[in-house]
């Protein structure tokens, strides 16, 4: 039912059709502490992703009732600007799949966060993607955790994620727009790397077993590389700070 | 945020919970890997074009789909268009409220769709009557009845029984004008079976089918939808837990273990009715 | 305006289309408690119309300043399933319909229910029809009433209700769907039938006050019999109690 | 529940009110089955196809018409289209608040379109243009601009008034396409004239049209329409108290009664304005 | 791209559309205290316009948390009936246009209010549109004003307001429907007369500053004639309530 | 009301605005008639038909383009069609909340569609395709990613950017059909370049582009829309203040000065990207 590509996803040579391996993530550039009312703030550009994270919290939390007394609540909105996709203009107001993606971004990013050390109150993290180009839920997955570390939460590990996918039968890294669009199958993974285990995990598309084991490995390895990313982006922030304290900026 | 999720529940219950676990029991008797009783009964609703009620121990949803003749998807002219809904109706637990579906609801929708497109449940495609013009529009919806955990495998479960159960009428086009013959009425072409399987993490324990106490006190869950064939078709991780890998492929082998005893309740089910 | 009906409402023999006399009460199954999690709930099957109402209450109210310091307070909400109905998909939303109907269902329990023994409280009414064939709100109210006695909320007295309707110049008892798309007229009524008062009373159609005197006459009758099938109803599910409570159930 | 049913009324002119009835005779002088001062100004909004101000004492409301061409509904493709609707908007009470009309208002809305529909009082199918396709839409939008009781009546009243107070352009169908003439106006067909008569119980009492101090009392309300030969055309109890059969049928009596005056002050009003 | 207009809109002997001169007025109608509830009220009606306007307050404000310590709030709807616009029904949900209306009706009021003698109360000015002529909004500020000073709030001044327009090349007074659909300006204006500053100041259409002093001063004219109005009217209130006092009504 | 309005500035702070200006000097150092510094780049969104980031300080905004086929207005049939929507995501702000645009953003919507519209920014008739039938619908969306103040000239300013950087495919029409040449890309009649310019009135002093401490202590607020050849086309006076007649003529000259400043730096982001 679904129609065919554009253009092939496999060429004849075994690349994909923006000239990747199997195995290749796209180019991931990570800025924090990009916004300056946010207590915390990230971007993320993948491939022709750019999406944007702030984080507001830990901060008082309206209305009180739901509150809780032993630890925060953490709430999150992901969203797509209405110029960030193919095609049609998006409204802009939440789609159920902007829903469903707000609650699995938050639950994965959940396990990761120490929300016991602030009862009563809230974390709020907002995800705003100015355009989208696939795999937008675990970019903007490895920006809300930038953007927590950057507003200073005690995180038990960074979360990273990438999607891998199934395309004319291969299983590939870090899909891209058209594979997500003309492919057989998504599965989106999100990981505390040092711990080494699953905070997000979701498919669709028909997998066998073996494929599942086969693709998770295959996500585990590139959501260490984004792991090393992200740590370089927060050292790349600190050594800003560093720098401007020391100037006296 | 569900406010079921806040739910409390009382400490000693919980302990009780965990300690049964660590002998390798559960709170209402099962054993881990063990499913509740399942009672699966089609066609209830004779004003849905098909229908089903299930009951998964004391969780009870409903589904009818309701077919319509409607313009095509723009970028798919050439096929028929599916819409699940699920509502968690105040009625079914004191910790639902009325409105429009919140996240809960609007995932376990999306995690049934999912299941039921990425095989392909419905062939879609039979379903276009003019490409571009005219096609079958099923609207698939779920109540739930009363909410005693698992509303995603019992949903599951509902929608393709209903599917397996709906009847289009016949329809002719002449001369560009869609006729429908009410009396003569045919078979959905469902072609694959998907049936999802949930399990929760509770500790370090992983048990299928939990019931609402257990959902109050797990971690996180897994729901894996299997096709027929033994392969998988979805796949949902909830929750503010986690799973290590291992855990992870311990559950998909569970589900699929589990997956035919859920298929064989469907049909017979079907079989009842006669279709 | 209105089509002609698909079949005859009135046959030569003088029965209606489902072949019942004038004053014939379609077939009704009443069952007690049917849902788990409800404090009160009750199915009722009657012709094609499949209802079933579910009571939570007394419960603490929110939010609290709708509480009432004398009473509780009543709430009611009758809904119908996407699927219930003939013809398209029903949406979900309320419609006005059902706001009305969910307003009128309420006000006919209130008089029968002790509100008064539980001021700051809610009590809350919620009915599904999962089928509907006409008359739906009368049938709705009786299942209701039955949730409300088996939640245990003290009540003056029972609420019955049916829907007389005007067919072909005929005033007849419980009107089906066909004679409510296609008749003249529909006159919901209902009583606390022990006391003989009248607690939901509308109308549609042309009607003299000769007519409705008829008509409600005929719908007391038909309320009397119903009361006997709530009654007996709610033995059954006391009978099975007190038999599971000797056995051990 | 309304928040005007929470308003308070002062224990002491809660007395009053029973203590007076006692006597027959009631808060502000009026005996028992005596209407209020009825004012109706048809006619007032030229920019709507028709209007009526209509005063019940010092319940004010105003209704305006607007037609317009659109597609019939599909089971009626020969007819017309008539939609009513009513605002309590918050400029007419400070127990009205704003937003989209609460069960009140549609309440009011559907008991007034209840006696306008059974009655046929607007022959919807002469405002069919072209079967199927084309057909008149009515909106009866009736807003509420201060409130002091009974605003069934009055909007009642309202509605009726404006509806005789409307002009259609004239309109042909020339090639499948409708050609509308401004300049040529036609008196919409109105063939039957309803108005509802609201009674209060109160206590053992039965008023007619209460005003907002009896109101904050009464036990409960009865709505009866009624047409120009005396025929009841909608009938609407309210409020949580009941009604015995013998007070039903006396009020019906009361309301048959009533309504001839009531109907003779919307003729005097269009009888005013000349159409 | 603005359609031609069904009528000259301006004559060759200099007049417009509706034979006023330039610098005219259309007839003004004010009355006060129109309506029982309110605790202020207004209605104006000027060209065709009919706008009545209602002041509740001041009152306590629900919810609380929205209260200042120290004034009051001062809250505004400026709504236009169905049935009040040529050409189609207007929705009753409030447009993106009302929504702003409201807000700049507000803040040409606010000024004129001594809003710091009622800490944490609401004042609540309601405003109807019956029937829309052009210059709606102006219109509802000369009505919302005295509706204020009918409820008995202490005021700075009154609140007079006027669009000036600029239709064919001609800077004209009070314009009507005609004239804001098919002129080539708008620009409503409100001051506080006996001060003579701007409260409501807004414009579209192409103006070179000497057109907006211009202007600013044919609307200064016309607002002192509308002040003179609103003073007449608020006397005449005044009289019949003296009036009514002395014969005891 | 807005909750930025009630935010909390601390008193100090707001002494030391106060003390500055009448100083001639404020509290970023900037002189009052000084706009601060202005950074626009244009196009850096591939999936809009055009885009623009502009920084004014360290407020934020994004303006992305899309253009879809559509029906015209009934009363515009000849003319495209231009919808601008603000957004004050909670992104942006600690006051800001979630939901559609509140009174805030929709004012900042409208004003800046004024300027556009007044001046006939976008030539809307070269928009039509067939006319009645079919024009280009443009919508300009416009999100806050940090508000540091003066959103409406940011706004504006990101419109016009995003506009002058969009490009439609080419469209023929053959036998009635609308054909989209996707690679053959044309610029967007983009006719005027209207910018706006606020100013904040803080006691007796006006100053140009208000950040947001500013704004917290502003008494009114006034926007100036000027075009290229130094025409007025849109104002909007804000808050709960009030202008001498004085103020505004001197406040409308600044902007007519301000204005080509921030013209320029349009044009020099255009131009970076080559169009």
């Amino acid at each position: 039912m679904k129609k065919s590509p554009p253009v092939p996803l496999i060429t004849p040579d075994g690349k994909r059709c923006d000239g990747r391996a199997f195995d290749e993530l796209r180019p991931i550039e990570l800025e924090v502490g990009v916004l300056k009312n946010a207590d915390g703030s990230a971007m993320i550009r993948q491939g022709k992703n750019i999406i944007v994270a702030a984080v507001y919290g830990p901060r008082e939390l309206h209305p009180k009732h739901l509150a809780l007394p032993d630890r925060a609540v953490l709430r999150c909105r992901y969203h797509m600007a209405p110029f960030s996709v193919y095609g049609e203009r998006k409204s802009p107001a939440p789609t159920r799949r902007e829903i469903e993606l707000s609650k699995v971004i938050r639950e994965a990013l959940e396990p990761a966060i120490f929300l016991e050390l602030f009862p009563r109150c809230a974390i709020d993290v907002y995800i705003e993607v100015l355009q989208a180009d696939g795999g937008t839920r675990c970019a903007s997955i490895v920006a809300a955790s930038l953007a927590l570390a950057d507003a200073g939460i005690p995180l038990r590990d960074l979360v990273a994620a990438v999607a891998v996918g199934k395309v004319q039968g291969h299983i590939v890294l870090d899909i891209n727009h058209l594979e997500d669009e003309y492919g057989e199958g998504d599965m989106p993974v999100a990981m505390m790397p040092t711990r080494g285990v699953i905070t997000l995990f979701q498919a669709d598309g028909v997998w066998t077993p073996d494929e599942i084991k086969y693709a998770l490995e295959l996500a585990r390895k590139g959501i260490m590389k984004i792991y090393e990313l992200q740590k370089e982006a927060l050292r790349k922030k600190y050594e800003k700070v560093i720098e401007e304290v020391e100037v006296g900026v | 945020m569900s406010k079921a999720s806040f739910e409390v529940i009382p400490h000693l219950k919980k302990k009780t919970i965990y300690a049964m676990l660590q002998q390798g029991s559960r709170i209402d008797g099962r054993k881990l890997t063990e499913y509740r009783q399942i009672a699966i009964e089609a066609g209830i609703v004779e004003r849905a074009n098909g229908s089903a009620l299930v009951k998964l121990g004391n969780t009870m949803v409903i589904a009818g789909i309701k077919a319509g003749i409607g313009a095509p998807f723009p970028d798919t002219p050439d096929a028929g268009a599916l819409m699940v809904n699920v509502e968690f109706v105040p009625f079914a637990s004191p910790t639902f409220e009325p409105g429009p579906p919140d996240e809960n609801a609007i995932e376990v929708a999306r995690v049934v769709d999912r299941g039921l497109r990425s095989t392909g449940a419905v062939n879609l495609e039979k379903l276009c009557i003019v490409p571009g013009k005219h096609v079958w529009v099923l609207w698939c919806d779920i109540y739930v009845l009363n909410h005693d955990g698992n509303l995603i495998d019992a949903s599951a479960l509902a929608a393709l029984t209903a599917l397996l159960n709906t009847k289009l009428p016949k329809v002719t086009v002449e001369g560009g004008e869609v006729k429908i013959d009410e009396r003569t009425l045919e078979p959905l072409p469902v072609e694959h079976y998907p049936v999802t399987v949930t399990m929760a993490k509770i500790g370090d324990h992983i048990v299928v089918d939990p019931c609402l106490d257990e959902e109050l006190v797990m971690d996180a869950r897994l729901s894996i939808a299997v096709n027929e064939e033994g392969k998988v078709c979805a796949i949902q991780k909830g929750l503010g837990g986690y799973f290590t890998i291992e855990e992870v492929h311990k559950a998909i082998d569970m589900a699929v273990q589990v997956s035919n005893e859920l298929r064989n309740k469907i049909f017979e089910a079907i079989k009842k009715v006669g279709t």
